[in-house]
C-alpha cells in the first residue's frame, strides 16, 4: 500500500571535488536520460548552451594556474529562491521528496526563477528542441520533451525516483537505501557523485556526510540550504 | 539542436499559419494514435517496461561492458555494465553517446556506389549488386588486396578478414587509426616487448599506487582504458584511513590530469623521457629508499647528467631530487608513459625509459596484461606506422589492387596530408568503405557497403589491456537493424562463396555460426553452465566471459636488463622560423574525431576550454598579449608541412612557448554535425609524413610552428564567461572559498 | 427634477449675480427650492445661489467599495492559498507582509471603481434625451431651470425676464410627446446600466465555463503530442532476434527450465491471484478443467489437480505454461518468468486444495 | 508704471487673469481639434507603421519564441522589462502630477492636466503589453490572473510579479477612469459647439452632462477622492515594480532603496515627458495663450526638484554597496562604471544628473522652450538607460563567476521598443483630433476665481477661496 | 393640486432606489459567483464523487460529466468515437467472465496496460467462436501475420506521466477511470474529458502521510 513506503525522503547529492576529473560523462548521460536538446553552434555563441549539469572550470593560484572543476547542477535548495518568485506555481517544492520541481506544462516563461537562482542552473528553451530523425527514436518516453518558452532544469531524475517508489509501493516495502540512482551518478567513473536519501541512515550519502570535515555547500551564506554537498579537495599524506 | 531560421522554416511558417487560420488557432484536444501490438510477443517484454541488453562499447578499443535500455524496440539509454570488471558499471561520455552512432541522421540507409571518386554523388544499389561488384573486385585484386581496419573491430570480423586475405595470399589486415596513433599503442607495446619480452599494452594499477608520476599520459581523458583509470582514480584519491594518492603530471599543457595533479610540472615539450631517466639517475646516486630499489636503479639507470636534463627540460634540479626521493621512498610508486613521448625521437626507447622507473619500483602497482585468453580468439594488434608508410608507397606505386577500409579508421582524415594518402588512393582500382556513415575516406571510395553499428551487430572483443583479469566481451544486437545495412561478416562470407579459394577458407553459412564456433572454444570461466547453449546464453546475458586468470597475468614481469638510450629532443622546423612548439592532444569528447558526428559529444563543453562545436588554438596569456591576439581572433598556424587557420583561446594552461590544438575536428565529411556545424582545425595537417626513430609511431609531437594573425574574428561557442572566470577578485575569493 | 410641475422653463443670464437674484425672486414666488436648478459652464462656489447645498453619498460609497475590495483581497491571500496548498521555498502558506500589498491594491481598486460608478449614477447619467438644455451654457451663460405649475408659469417667467434672462425656453410637461421623451430617456439610461451589469455577469459566466472545462481551448504546441515513442505506438520495431536480455533467457533451447521452484507461501499467494486472471477461464477454480470456457474445448482442459499434471516435473509445467501445448495457448505474453514460477508453485500445490476463489 | 500697464503685464504673464469670453476660449480649443493639418496623415502613417511593426514582430516572436531576441541563459530579462519600467514610470507621473497639483491647488496645472492624464493612459497601455511580450508562452498569460478554475490552482501571491500585475492593472483602470471623469464636462462642451461625427462621439462621452450645480458638486467630490486615491496608489505601484528586482537575491537588485529610487525616477521621467508634450502642443496648436512661460517655469522647477531627488536616491543606491565591499555587489558596480556598462552608465549620469543641475537653476532656461525640449528628451534617454543598466548589466553579474553574461539587443527588441513609443505619440496625435485637450472648465473656473485687485499703487493677483 | 404631490412623489422615489438596488445586487452576484466557484465546497458540489481506494465504486458512482458546468452537446469536449479496425465488443468477452487482466495483463506490472497481440486473441479464438464475422477479421490478420492497428482511445496529454501500476496497487478497479467498458458494444472514451481537477479528487483523499497532490507525481 501507499503508506508502506517512507513518508518522505531528503534526496541529497554529494560531489567529491577531489575525485571529479571533469570528463563530462555526467553531462552526456543527462542529455541521454532527460531529453535535453543540444543547442547548435549559433545558439551556443549567443550563450544559450543547455546542459542540466555542467562542469564549471576555474583557475586557482598564480600562473601557471591550476584548473579546478566544480560540477554545477540544480541544488534542489530546501529554501529555494526560485520558487516563491514564480507567479504560476511552476517552480514548487515537493515536501515528500524534498525536491525542487519545475512543472513544464504550468510554466509560462517569465524566467523570473532564473534571475533569482544564484547558481544559474535553470535553462530556458529559446527555440523548440530540434531532433532530426531518427534521433527522435532515442528520446526517453518517461520524460516530457519541453517545447519552446519553457524553463527547465535538473530534476534529480525524478522519473527514476518515481519508478523506484512505485516498485517499492506495489511490493509493499520501504525504499532501499541506494535504490535510486540518477543518470549522472550512475555513470561517473571516479564515483565523484553520490546520491541518496539523507533521512535514511543506511544510505551512502548519510555515511559519507557523517561528520565529514570536507563537506561544504556552495553559496550557503545565502540561506538557500542546498541539497548538494561538495567535498573540498583534500591533502595527500605524501609530502613534497 | 536549436532551430535555425532558414527559408525552409519560413515556408513552414506560412503553411502552419494557414493551418492555424483554418483551425481558428484551436487544435482538437486529442489526435488519435495508432497502436501496433505485436503479432507474436517477444519473450520478457512488457509494454512500457524497458528491457536491458548487455553488450560491449565500441567507441574506443578499451572494451568496456555496457547495458542498453530498450523501450518499444528503441535503444534509449546506455549504461555501464555493473558486472563488468573493467568499468564496474561506469561509462565515459563517448560510451554514453554510442546511441547517436545508431540513430545518426546521416547514416547510409543501404549500399551505394560512387561513379566518380570524390564527387559525393552516390547512387543506391542492391546488396546483390554490391556483393557481385566486391566479389569481382577481390577476384581481380587477388593477393594485392589490402584490408585496413579500425582498432575497434570485432575479433570475429578480424578473423574473417584474416582468413580471406590469407586465402587470397594477401597481407594480413592492417589495423591503424588516429586514436591508437595518438595514444602510442604500437610504441607502448613494443616498449614492453623490449623490456619484458612480450608485446602487450601496459596496464597500470593506479588504484593501488600512492605516488603516480604521469609523463604526459592522458589516462583520465583519452588514453587506453579511460573509464577503468577513471574508476581507479576515484579509489586512488580517497583511500581508507584518509590516505590519498599523490599525482605528478609532467606535461607542457594542462589537461584534466594536470588539473587533478597535486603537482603539475610544465616541462619543456619532448623532455619527458629524459626527465624519467634523470629521476632514475638521481635515485641511483642518492641511494635513498629501499635497498632493492636502489640496487635496481644502479643497474638500470643510464649515465645521464641530471643537471643538463634539468636545464633542457626547465625543471629545477631540486624538484627533480625531491621527486626522485618521493618516488623511491613511496610504498607503491608508479610511472606512466604518456602518448606525447611516443610521438617523436625514439618512441619505443622513450616509453621504455619511463617503464624503467616501474622496473626500479618493483612489481608493485605495475600490471602486465595477459595474452589472448584462448586460442582462436583474435584481438586487434595495432600496426607500426612504418607499415602504413610502406602501404602508402605501394599504393602510390599501383601495387594495391583493392583497398577495403573498415570502421572508423578513416585514413584520409587520420593520416597527415604530407603522407599523400589521398593521392595514393587514386592509384587503387577498387576502394571499398564499410563505414555506416560517409567519412573522408568513403568520399574517395567506389563502394560504400554500410556495416551495422555495434548496437545492431554481433561480435566479441578480447579486452586489451585487461589488467590481469582476462576477459572476452560479447557484442550482441540490442535493436533490429535500423536500415537496409548488412553485417560485414555476412558480406565477406557471401563474397567468399563466389571465390573458390576463399570459399574453402570461409565455409560458414553465416556470421553467427562462425562466431558461436569461436566462442565455443572458450575455456570455462567464472559463470557456471553446462553445454554450449547455456554458455552461449550466459555469454550474451552477462555481456562478457571472464576466464580464470592465467599464471601469466599474475606473476611479476621479469625485465631483461638492457640500456635504454633516449636521444635529446629534436624538433621539425627551425627554431628561428617556427618559434612555437605544437602540442596535439585528443580531447575528452571528440577523441580522434569519432565524437565529431555525435551532437552529444561535439555539442558538449570541453572540460578545459568549455568550447562546444569548436576547437581552438590554446595560447598562454602573455604569449597572446605579445602576439596581440585574444579570444576568437583567427590565427594562421604554419608548420614546415602545412598550415591551419584556427581561432585563439587564451588559457594559462599551456607553456608560453607552446600552442596546443585538439584533434578531432576539421572534417570535410562525416555527416552534418561534423561536416557542417562544427568548425575547427585538423592538426594532422601540420604533421609531417615521417615516423619516429623506431618506426613504431608517426612523429607528431615534435613539430615547431609559427603563428600569424589574419585579422578575422569568430564568435566563440564557449560555455564560460571569460571575464568572470579569469578576471577579478570575485573569482579568487570564490576559489578560495569553494575550490 | 423633484416636485410636481407642468412646465420646465430655462433662462440664460450673462451674469452670475443676475441668475442668483432671479433664483431668489423665484423662491419669493413660493416655488419650492427643489424645483429650481442653477446651471453653469464651470463649477461656481456653492453659496452663489440661495439654494440648499446638494447632498451626495460618495463618502459612504467609498467606504463600501473599499470594504468589498478588502474582503476580495483577503480571499485572494488566504482563500486561494488554502484551496491548493503548495510549498514555495519554505515561505508561509499565507505570505504575511506581502498580503498588505495585495490588500492595499484591491482596496483602492474597488474603492475608486465604486466611486466612479456612484458618481456616474449620481449625475443622473446617461441621460441623452428629453432634457431642457441650451448649448450656450458651455460658453458664458449661466442658466436657471425651474419647474412650474401652470399657476406659477406667468409670474415666474415675468420674474425671469425681469431678472435679465434671455433665450427663455419652455417645455410643456403636460404634452404627451414631452412625457414620452422624458420617460424614454430615463428608461434608456436605466437600460444601459442594466445592460452593463448583465453583460458583466454573462462574461464572467462564460469565463467560468472555460475555467471549469465545459469548453476546451487547447493550443497547438502544448506538449500534448510528444516526439518520443509511446508505449505500443507504431511503427512497432521487433525485438532483436536471438539477443538475450540481462535477466537471462527464460528457456534455453534443448534445456530444462533451470530456476528452482520457489514453493513459498507468498509465491503461492501470488500464483492464486494470477490463476484467477489467467487460468480459471478454462481450468476452473479448483483447476479441474471446468472453467466457464471449458465447454468450447475438446479435449477439455486438463485437470491440473489430477495425477497427470501433478506427476509432471515443475520445469515441465513451466514449459507448458510458457510454450503452450495442444490447444492451450502460450501465456508468455501475460506472465514474466517469476510469475510463471508462482503459477507452477500453485499448480504443484493444487493437490492440497482449491486454487482461488474469484 | 501705470495701472493699465501693470494690468497689461500681468495679463501677458498669467493665463488666469487674462480672461477672455468663453466663446473665444472654446474656439481656441476646438479649432485645432477640428482642423486636420497637412502633417497629420503622414504622421499617422509613419507612427501607425511603427506600431504595426511592433505587433507583427510580436507575432513573429510568438511563433519562433524568444530565440529571436538577444536574451541568453544568464541575462533572461532585457529591454522588454526596461521598457516596461520606463513607460509605466512616465504613466505614473502623469496622473500623479495632475492629482497632486489639483490637491495642492496649484493654478498653472489647469490647462495641462489633461495632457498629463492622457500621457498616463497611453503609456500604461503600451507598458502593460511588454510583460506579455516577454513571456515565453504569451498565450498562457491568463494563468497569471486570479480566476476560479477546476484545479483550484490560483496565481502564486508570493510572487512579486503577481503584486506587480495587480498594481499595474488597478492603476490602468484608475487612471483611465480619472481621465474620463475629468473629460465629461469638456466633452459636453465639444458636443455643444462642434458638428459632425465628433459631435456624436462627444455626445456619447458627455453622458448628457448639463452642468447643474449638483453635477458639478459630485464631479468635484469624485475628483477629490480620485486624486487622493491616485496619490495613494501611485507610489505603491512603482514601488511594487521595483519589488520585481528588489525581492530577488541578485546582487545589484537586492536593495532596500529601490522603492523610492524607482518612484523618484518615475516622477522624474514623467515630468520631462509632460514638458515635451506641453511644448509640442504649445507649438503645434499655437496655444501660446493656454501654455505660457509660467507653466514651463513651474514644470521646470518641478523637473529640477525631481532631478535632485533622483540624484539623492541614486547616490544612496550607489554608495551602500560601494562601501560595503561585498565582492559580487562591488563587482556589479565595477561592471557598470568600468566594465560592460560604462558607456550607458556615464551617459545616464550626464543626462540625468549633470545637465539638469547645471541648467535648470536659471529661469531663462526654464522658460526657453527649445532648451526645455532638449533637456527633457535627454532625460528620457537617460532614464531608459538607467532601467536598461539595472535590468541587463546587473543581471550579467552572478554569484558564480563562470556564469557572467552580456546582453546585446537584437532587431526584435529595438522594433518593439520604438513601436511602443510610437504608440504613445500616435495616441496623442489621434486623440488630439477627437476630444478637447485643454481642461477648459478648470481654466474658466480659475479665471473666474483669480482677479487683479488694486492695493495702493499696485495690482495684486488674488484668488477667491 | 395638492393630491398630485402625494401621487407622484413616492413612485419616483422608489424608482431611484430600485435602480441603485439593481446595481448593488448584480455586483454582489458577481462576487458571489466568484466565491462559489472557488470555495472548497464547490469541489464537492461541482465535481465527481470518486472512490476511496480499497472499495471499488459502484458504476453509478462515477458521473459521466465530471467538472463544471455540465458539458453542452455542441461543445467539443466529447471526442468522436474513433473507427477501430475490428469493432471490438468488450461486452462479449466480459459477459463470459473474461477478466480485464487476461488481455491487458500489463496493468499490474507496468505503466501501460497493454493491448494484446494477435496471438493472444487467436490463442482462444482458434477454437472459440471461430466463424463469427468479427473473429474472421482477426483470423485474417493472423494469417497475414499483420498487427491489428488498434486506435488508442484513452490518451492523456504528453506532459502527464501516468502509470497503471500504482493505481491498481492502490486498489482502484478499471471502471473507476475507464467507465463500464464491460458493458460496451463499442468502446467509447468515458468520462468524456478528464481534467486535472478530476484526478485531484482522488489524489487528495489518499491516506498518505503526505497527500499525492504534489506536482512531481504526474508532471516531469
Amino acid at each position: 500500500m501507499a503508506d508502506a513506503t517512507q513518508a518522505e525522503h531528503k534526496w541529497t547529492m554529494v560531489v567529491d571535488l577531489d575525485k571529479c576529473t571533469g570528463c563530462q560523462a555526467c553531462v552526456v548521460a543527462c542529455h541521454a536520460e532527460n531529453n535535453v536538446p543540444i543547442r547548435n553552434k549559433s545558439e551556443v555563441q549567443a550563450n544559450r548552451a543547455q546542459h542540466w549539469i555542467r562542469i564549471e572550470r576555474y583557475w586557482v593560484g598564480d600562473p601557471p594556474a591550476k584548473a579546478r572543476f566544480l560540477p554545477m547542477l540544480c541544488q534542489h535548495c530546501n529554501r529555494a529562491p526560485c520558487e516563491p518568485v514564480c507567479p504560476v506555481y511552476a517552480s514548487v517544492h515537493s515536501q515528500r521528496e524534498h525536491l525542487n520541481l519545475q512543472v513544464y506544462n504550468r510554466c509560462v516563461g517569465t524566467r523570473y526563477c532564473n534571475n533569482n537562482c544564484p547558481y544559474v542552473v535553470r535553462y530556458f528553451n529559446f527555440y523548440d528542441p530540434y531532433f532530426p530523425a531518427p534521433l527522435t527514436e532515442q528520446l526517453n518516453p518517461d520524460v516530457t520533451v519541453r517545447t519552446a518558452g519553457i524553463m527547465e532544469k535538473c530534476t534529480f531524475c525524478i522519473q527514476r525516483i518515481n519508478r523506484a517508489e512505485q516498485q517499492a509501493r506495489t511490493e509493499g516495502r520501504d525504499l532501499g537505501p541506494d535504490e535510486v540512482i540518477p543518470a549522472c551518478v550512475q555513470t561517473c567513473p571516479p564515483s565523484a557523485l553520490l546520491f541518496g536519501d539523507l533521512l535514511n541512515p543506511e544510505s551512502r550519502v548519510s555515511k559519507v556526510l557523517a561528520d565529514n570535515q570536507r563537506a561544504l555547500r556552495v553559496l550557503e551564506h545565502l540561506g538557500t540550504e542546498p541539497a548538494i554537498y561538495y567535498l573540498k579537495g583534500g591533502k595527500s599524506y605524501v609530502r613534497f | 539542436m536549436g532551430r535555425r531560421i532558414g527559408r525552409r522554416d519560413l515556408l513552414k511558417i506560412g503553411a502552419a499559419s494557414a493551418v492555424a487560420a483554418a483551425l481558428g488557432g484551436c487544435e482538437f484536444p486529442r489526435p488519435w494514435v495508432q497502436l501496433e501490438p505485436y503479432v507474436r510477443p517477444p519473450e520478457e517484454q512488457v509494454a512500457g517496461v524497458g528491457t536491458w541488453y548487455a553488450s560491449t562499447c565500441r567507441q574506443c578499443p578499451a572494451g568496456c561492458g555496457i547495458i542498453v535500455r530498450v523501450l518499444n524496440g528503441r535503444a534509449v539509454k546506455i549504461e555501464g555494465n555493473p558486472q563488468h570488471p573493467l568499468n564496474e558499471g561506469k561509462l565515459c561520455p563517448r560510451g554514453q553517446a554510442g546511441l547517436q552512432d545508431l540513430y545518426n541522421p546521416d547514416r547510409l540507409q543501404g549500399p551505394v556506389r560512387q561513379a566518380v571518386r570524390g564527387s559525393r554523388q552516390y547512387q543506391a544499389i542492391s546488396w546483390e549488386q554490391a556483393i557481385t561488384d566486391l566479389r569481382t573486385g577481390l577476384a581481380q585484386a587477388g593477393s594485392s588486396l589490402v584490408v585496413w581496419a579500425d582498432c575497434t573491430i570485432s575479433g570475429h570480423l578480424l578473423d574473417l578478414f584474416e582468413r580471406l586475405t590469407a586465402a587470397l595470399g594477401a597481407p594480413p589486415p592492417l589495423v591503424f587509426d588516429l586514436y591508437t596513433a595518438l595514444s602510442g599503442y604500437a610504441a607502448l607495446s613494443s616498449a614492453d616487448a623490449l623490456l619484458f619480452g612480450r608485446a602487450a599494452l601496459p596496464a597500470y594499477g593506479v588504484e593501488e599506487a600512492d605516488v603516480v608520476l604521469s609523463f604526459g599520459a592522458g589516462f583520465l581523458s583519452t588514453w587506453l582504458s579511460t573509464t577503468h583509470y577513471g574508476v581507479a582514480f576515484g579509489s586512488f584519491r580517497q583511500r581508507p584511513l584518509g590516505q590519498r594518492g599523490y599525482l605528478v603530471q609532467f606535461e607542457p599543457r594542462s589537461g584534466p590530469e594536470a588539473a587533478k595533479a597535486d603537482l603539475w610540472v610544465r616541462l619543456h615539450p619532448g623532455t619527458e623521457a629524459l626527465v624519467a631517466q634523470a629521476l632514475a639517475r638521481l635515485i641511483a646516486d642518492a641511494g635513498e629508499g629501499p635497498p632493492d630499489r636502489v640496487a635496481r636503479a644502479r643497474a638500470w639507470a643510464p649515465a645521464v647528467d641530471p643537471a643538463a636534463i634539468s636545464a633542457m627540460s626547465g625543471v629545477p634540479l631540486e624538484d627533480l631530487r625531491r621527486l626522485a626521493s618521493t618516488f623511491v621512498t613511496a610504498g607503491r610508486p608508479l610511472a606512466i608513459p604518456g602518448a606525447a613521448l611516443t610521438g617523436h625521437g625514439d618512441a619505443v626507447a622513450q616509453a621504455a625509459a619511463v617503464q624503467v622507473l616501474n622496473v626500479i619500483a618493483g612489481a608493485a602497482g605495475l600490471g602486465i596484461s595477459s595474452g589472448p585468453p584462448a586460442e582462436g580468439l583474435l584481438t586487434a594488434v595495432v600496426a607500426p606506422y612504418g607499415r602504413v608508410q610502406r602501404l602508402v608507397e605501394r599504393m602510390r606505386a599501383g601495387q594495391v589492387g583493392a583497398l577495403l577500409v573498415w570502421g572508423a579508421a578513416n585514413p584520409a582524415y587520420a593520416l597527415p596530408p604530407a603522407l599523400g594518402f589521398v593521392d595514393a588512393l587514386k592509384q587503387v582500382p577498387l576502394v571499398v568503405s564499410f563505414r555506416p556513415i560517409v567519412d573522408e575516406t568513403a568520399v574517395w571510395a567506389d563502394l560504400v557497403l554500410p556495416d551495422r553499428t555495434y548496437l545492431e551487430a554481433w561480435g566479441y572483443d578480447v579486452v586489451e589491456p585487461s589488467f590481469g583479469m582476462p576477459l572476452v566481451d560479447s557484442q550482441q544486437p540490442v535493436v533490429q537493424p535500423l536500415y537496409n545495412t548488412r553485417a560485414t561478416g555476412e558480406v565477406l562470407l557471401e563474397v567468399a562463396r563466389g571465390i573458390p579459394v576463399a570459399a574453402a577458407a570461409l565455409p560458414w553459412p553465416d556470421e553467427l555460426a562462425f562466431l558461436r564456433e569461436r566462442i565455443a572454444a572458450l575455456p570455462a570461466g567464472v559463470f557456471n553452465g553446462a553445454g554450449e547453449e547455456v554458455r552461449w546464453a550466459r555469454f550474451l546475458q552477462h555481456g562478457f566471459w571472464q576466464l580464470a586468470p592465467g599464471p601469466a597475468a599474475l606473476e611479476a614481469p621479469q625485465a631483461r636488463l638492457q640500456p635504454v638510450m633516449v636521444p635529446a629532443p629534436s624538433f621539425q622546423g627551425a627554431a628561428g622560423e617556427f618559434p612555437f612548439f605544437l602540442y596535439i592532444y585528443m580531447p575528452v569528447l571528440l577523441s580522434d574525431g569519432r565524437g565529431a558526428d555525435k551532437p552529444w559529444l561535439v555539442g558538449s563543453p570541453d572540460p578545459m576550454t568549455t568550447l562546444m562545436w569548436q576547437t581552438c588554438a590554446e595560447i598562454e596569456t602573455n604569449t597572446a598579449i605579445k602576439l596581440g591576439v585574444t579570444y576568437g581572433d583567427i590565427v594562421r598556424i604554419t608548420s614546415p608541412y602545412g598550415e591551419v587557420e584556427v581561432p585563439v583561446y587564451v588559457l594559462n594552461s599551456v607553456r608560453p612557448d607552446t600552442i596546443a590544438i585538439a584533434a578531432g575536428l576539421g572534417h570535410s565529411a562525416l555527416g552534418r554535425f561534423a561536416g557542417e556545424e562544427a568548425e575547427g582545425p585538423n592538426p594532422m595537417a601540420l604533421v609531417g609524413a615521417g615516423a619516429d626513430a623506431s618506426g613504431a609511431s608517426m612523429a607528431w609531437a615534435n613539430i615547431r610552428v609559427r603563428v600569424a594573425r589574419t585579422g578575422r574574428r569568430v564568435a566563440l561557442a564557449k560555455f564560460e564567461d571569460t571575464r568572470g572566470s579569469y578576471g577579478g577578485f570575485v573569482n579568487q575569493a570564490f576559489a578560495d572559498q569553494y575550490l | 427634477m423633484r416636485g410636481f410641475h407642468d412646465y420646465l422653463v430655462l433662462g440664460l443670464f450673462d451674469d452670475l449675480g443676475q441668475a442668483a437674484d432671479v433664483v431668489a425672486a423665484l423662491c419669493r414666488l413660493g416655488i419650492p427650492e427643489e424645483r429650481i436648478k442653477a446651471l453653469s459652464p464651470f463649477p461656481v462656489p456653492t453659496r452663489a445661489y440661495p439654494l440648499p447645498r446638494p447632498r451626495d453619498r460618495l463618502a459612504l460609497v467609498t467606504a463600501v467599495g473599499a470594504a468589498i475590495g478588502f474582503l476580495l483581497g483577503i480571499f485572494m491571500m488566504v482563500g486561494t492559498a488554502n484551496l491548493y496548498p503548495l510549498d514555495v521555498g519554505g515561505q508561509p502558506l499565507v505570505p504575511g507582509p506581502p498580503s498588505i500589498v495585495i490588500l492595499y491594491e484591491y482596496t483602492l481598486l474597488l474603492m475608486l471603481t465604486a466611486v466612479f460608478l456612484a458618481c456616474a449614477l449620481g449625475i443622473r447619467t446617461p441621460a441623452y434625451w428629453g432634457q431642457v438644455y441650451d448649448p450656450r451654457l458651455t460658453e458664458d451663460a449661466y442658466g436657471v431651470l425651474v419647474g412650474l405649475t401652470s399657476r406659477e408659469l406667468e409670474p415666474a417667467e415675468q420674474a425671469l425676464r425681469a431678472g435679465g434672462a434671455y433665450g427663455l425656453r419652455r417645455l410643456d410637461e403636460m404634452g404627451v410627446g414631452a412625457r414620452l421623451r422624458r420617460w424614454l430617456g430615463r428608461q434608456i439610461s436605466y437600460g444601459l446600466w442594466v445592460a452593463g451589469i448583465v453583460g458583466g455577469v454573462l462574461a464572467i459566466a462564460i469565463l467560468c465555463v472555460f475555467a471549469y472545462g465545459g469548453l476546451q481551448w487547447i493550443y497547438p504546441d502544448q506538449m500534448v503530442t510528444q516526439q518520443s515513442v509511446g508505449d505500443q505506438e507504431g511503427p512497432r520495431l521487433a525485438a532483436p532476434t536471438a539477443a538475450v536480455p540481462i535477466q537471462g533467457p527464460v528457456l534455453i533451447r534443448g534445456q530444462p527450465a533451470t530456476e528452482p521452484l520457489p514453493g513459498t507461501a507468498a509465491s503461492r499467494e501470488r500464483g492464486a491471484d494470477l490463476f484467477r486472471n489467467q487460468c480459471y477461464l478454462c481450468h476452473g477454480n479448483e483447476g479441474h478443467g471446468n472453467g466457464p470456457l471449458a465447454g468450447y474445448y475438446s479435449p477439455p482442459p486438463a485437470d491440473l489437480a489430477g495425477p497427470v499434471v501433478q506427476s509432471l516435473p515443475p520445469s515441465e509445467v513451466f514449459r507448458v505454461i510458457r510454450l503452450g501445448r495442444g490447444v492451450m495457448p502460450s501465456l508468455a505474453e501475460n506472465l514474466t518468468a517469476g510469475e510463471t514460477w508462482d503459477l507452477v508453485t500453485l499448480v504443484k500445490g493444487l493437490a492440497q486444495g482449491p486454487a482461488a476463489t474469484p | 508704471m501705470g495701472l493699465d500697464q501693470q494690468a497689461q503685464l500681468e495679463r501677458e504673464r498669467h493665463l488666469l487673469v487674462d480672461a477672455r469670453p468663453g466663446r473665444e476660449l472654446n474656439a481656441m480649443v476646438l479649432e485645432p481639434m477640428m482642423r486636420i493639418g497637412r502633417a497629420f496623415w503622414p504622421a499617422v502613417g509613419v507612427l501607425g507603421f511603427l506600431v504595426l511593426a511592433w505587433w507583427v514582430t510580436w507575432g513573429f516572436q510568438m511563433w519562433w519564441n524568444l530565440g529571436i531576441t538577444g536574451l541568453n541563459r544568464v541575462v533572461m530579462w532585457s529591454l522588454y522589462i526596461a521598457n516596461y519600467v520606463y513607460l509605466i514610470g512616465i504613466a505614473e507621473a502623469g496622473t500623479f502630477i495632475a492629482a497632486a497639483l489639483r490637491l495642492l491647488d496649484i493654478d498653472w496645472r489647469r490647462p495641462i492636466s489633461r495632457i498629463a492624464e492622457l500621457l498616463t493612459v497611453f503609456c500604461i497601455f503600451a507598458s502593460a503589453l511588454f510583460p506579455l511580450a516577454h513571456l515565453g508562452r504569451t498565450w498562457k498569460f491568463y494563468w497569471l490572473l486570479p480566476y476560479p478554475n477546476e484545479r483550484q490552482l490560483w496565481p502564486n501571491f508570493h510572487s512579486a510579479l503577481i503584486w506587480d500585475l495587480t498594481a499595474t492593472l488597478s492603476y490602468l483602470a484608475m487612471s483611465t477612469l480619472f481621465f474620463y471623469i475629468d473629460l465629461i464636462p469638456d466633452a459636453a462642451l465639444a458636443r455643444d459647439h462642434v458638428r459632425g461625427w465628433r459631435r456624436t462621439l462627444n455626445n456619447w462621452l458627455a453622458l448628457g452632462w448639463r452642468g447643474t450645480e449638483r453635477q458639478w458638486r459630485l464631479l468635484k467630490v469624485a475628483q477629490l477622492i480620485f486624486s487622493i486615491g491616485i496619490l495613494l496608489i501611485m507610489p505603491s505601484v512603482h514601488t511594487i515594480v521595483s519589488y520585481d528586482f528588489a525581492m530577488t537575491i541578485q546582487p545589484g537588485w537586492h536593495s532596500t532603496v529601490f522603492g523610492p529610487y524607482f518612484v523618484a525616477g518615475a516622477i522624474y521621467s514623467g515630468v520631462a515627458a509632460i514638458i515635451i508634450a506641453a511644448i509640442l502642443f504649445q507649438r503645434l496648436n499655437h496655444w501660446g495663450y493656454f501654455i505660457r512661460d509660467e507653466h514651463l517655469n513651474g514644470l521646470g522647477i518641478f523637473l529640477l526638484l525631481t532631478s535632485l531627488v533622483w540624484d539623492y536616491f541614486f547616490f544612496q543606491d550607489f554608495i551602500v554597496p560601494w562601501y560595503g565591499q561585498v565582492p559580487t555587489e562591488k563587482q556589479v558596480l565595477l561592471t557598470m562604471m568600468a566594465g560592460r556598462g560604462q558607456l550607458a552608465f556615464w551617459l545616464m549620469i550626464t543626462t540625468n544628473a549633470i545637465i539638469p543641475f547645471f541648467t535648470l537653476w536659471w529661469r531663462r532656461v526654464r522658460t526657453w522652450w527649445p532648451a526645455m525640449l532638449a533637456i527633457s528628451i535627454l532625460i528620457q534617454l537617460g532614464l531608459l538607460l538607467e532601467r536598461y543598466i539595472i535590468v541587463t548589466i546587473d543581471l550579467g553579474v552572478r554569484e558564480l563567476p563562470f556564469n557572467w553574461g552580456l546582453y546585446q539587443p537584437r532587431a526584435a527588441e529595438l522594433i518593439m521598443s520604438t513601436g511602443a513609443v510610437a504608440f504613445v505619440v500616435l495616441g496623442f496625435v489621434v486623440f488630439s483630433k477627437l476630444i478637447p485637450f485643454v481642461v477648459l472648465y478648470e481654466v474658466k473656473e480659475g479665471q473666474f476665481l483669480v482677479q487683479l485687485n488694486r492695493i495702493g499703487k499696485g495690482l495684486i493677483r488674488s484668488k477667491m477661496e | 393640486m395638492a393630491w398630485g404631490r402625494e401621487r407622484e412623489e413616492p413612485q419616483r422615489h422608489i424608482m431611484r432606489i430600485s435602480s441603485r438596488l439593481r446595481f448593488l445586487v448584480s455586483g454582489a452576484a458577481i462576487l458571489g459567483l466568484l466565491w462559489v466557484g472557488s470555495s472548497p465546497r464547490a469541489r464537492t458540489l461541482l465535481a465527481v464523487p470518486t472512490p476511496s481506494p480499497g472499495q471499488p465504486p459502484t458504476i453509478a458512482g462515477v458521473s459521466p460529466n465530471p467538472g463544471f458546468p455540465p458539458t453542452v452537446p455542441f461543445v467539443p469536449t466529447r471526442p468522436p468515437v474513433p473507427p477501430q479496425p475490428v469493432p471490438f465488443p468488450h461486452v462479449a468477452m466480459v459477459s463470459r467472465g473474461v477478466p480485464c487482466l487476461f488481455c491487458h495483463s500489463g496493468a499490474t506490472t507496468s505503466p501501460a496496460a497493454g493491448i494484446p497481440s494477435v496471438y493472444q486473441c487467436m490463442g482462444c479464438h482458434l477454437v472459440i467462436a471461430r466463424d463469427s464475422p468479427l473473429i474472421r477479421q482477426v483470423q485474417a490478420y493472423w494469417e497475414a501475420q499483420q498487427p491489428i492497428p488498434w486506435v488508442r482511445i484513452y490518451r492523456l496529454p504528453g506532459f502527464v506521466q501516468f502509470s497503471h501500476r500504482p493505481h491498481l496497487a492502490a486498489g482502484l478497479n478499471c471502471e473507476a477511470c475507464h467507465g463500464d467498458v464491460g458493458q460496451m458494444e463499442v468502446t467509447v472514451p468515458y468520462p468524456a474529458y478528464k481534467q486535472m481537477g478530476w484526478c485531484l479528487e482522488c489524489h487528495e483523499h489518499q491516506p498518505n502521510p503526505l497527500p499525492l497532490t504534489e506536482c512531481q507525481i504526474c508532471h516531469y
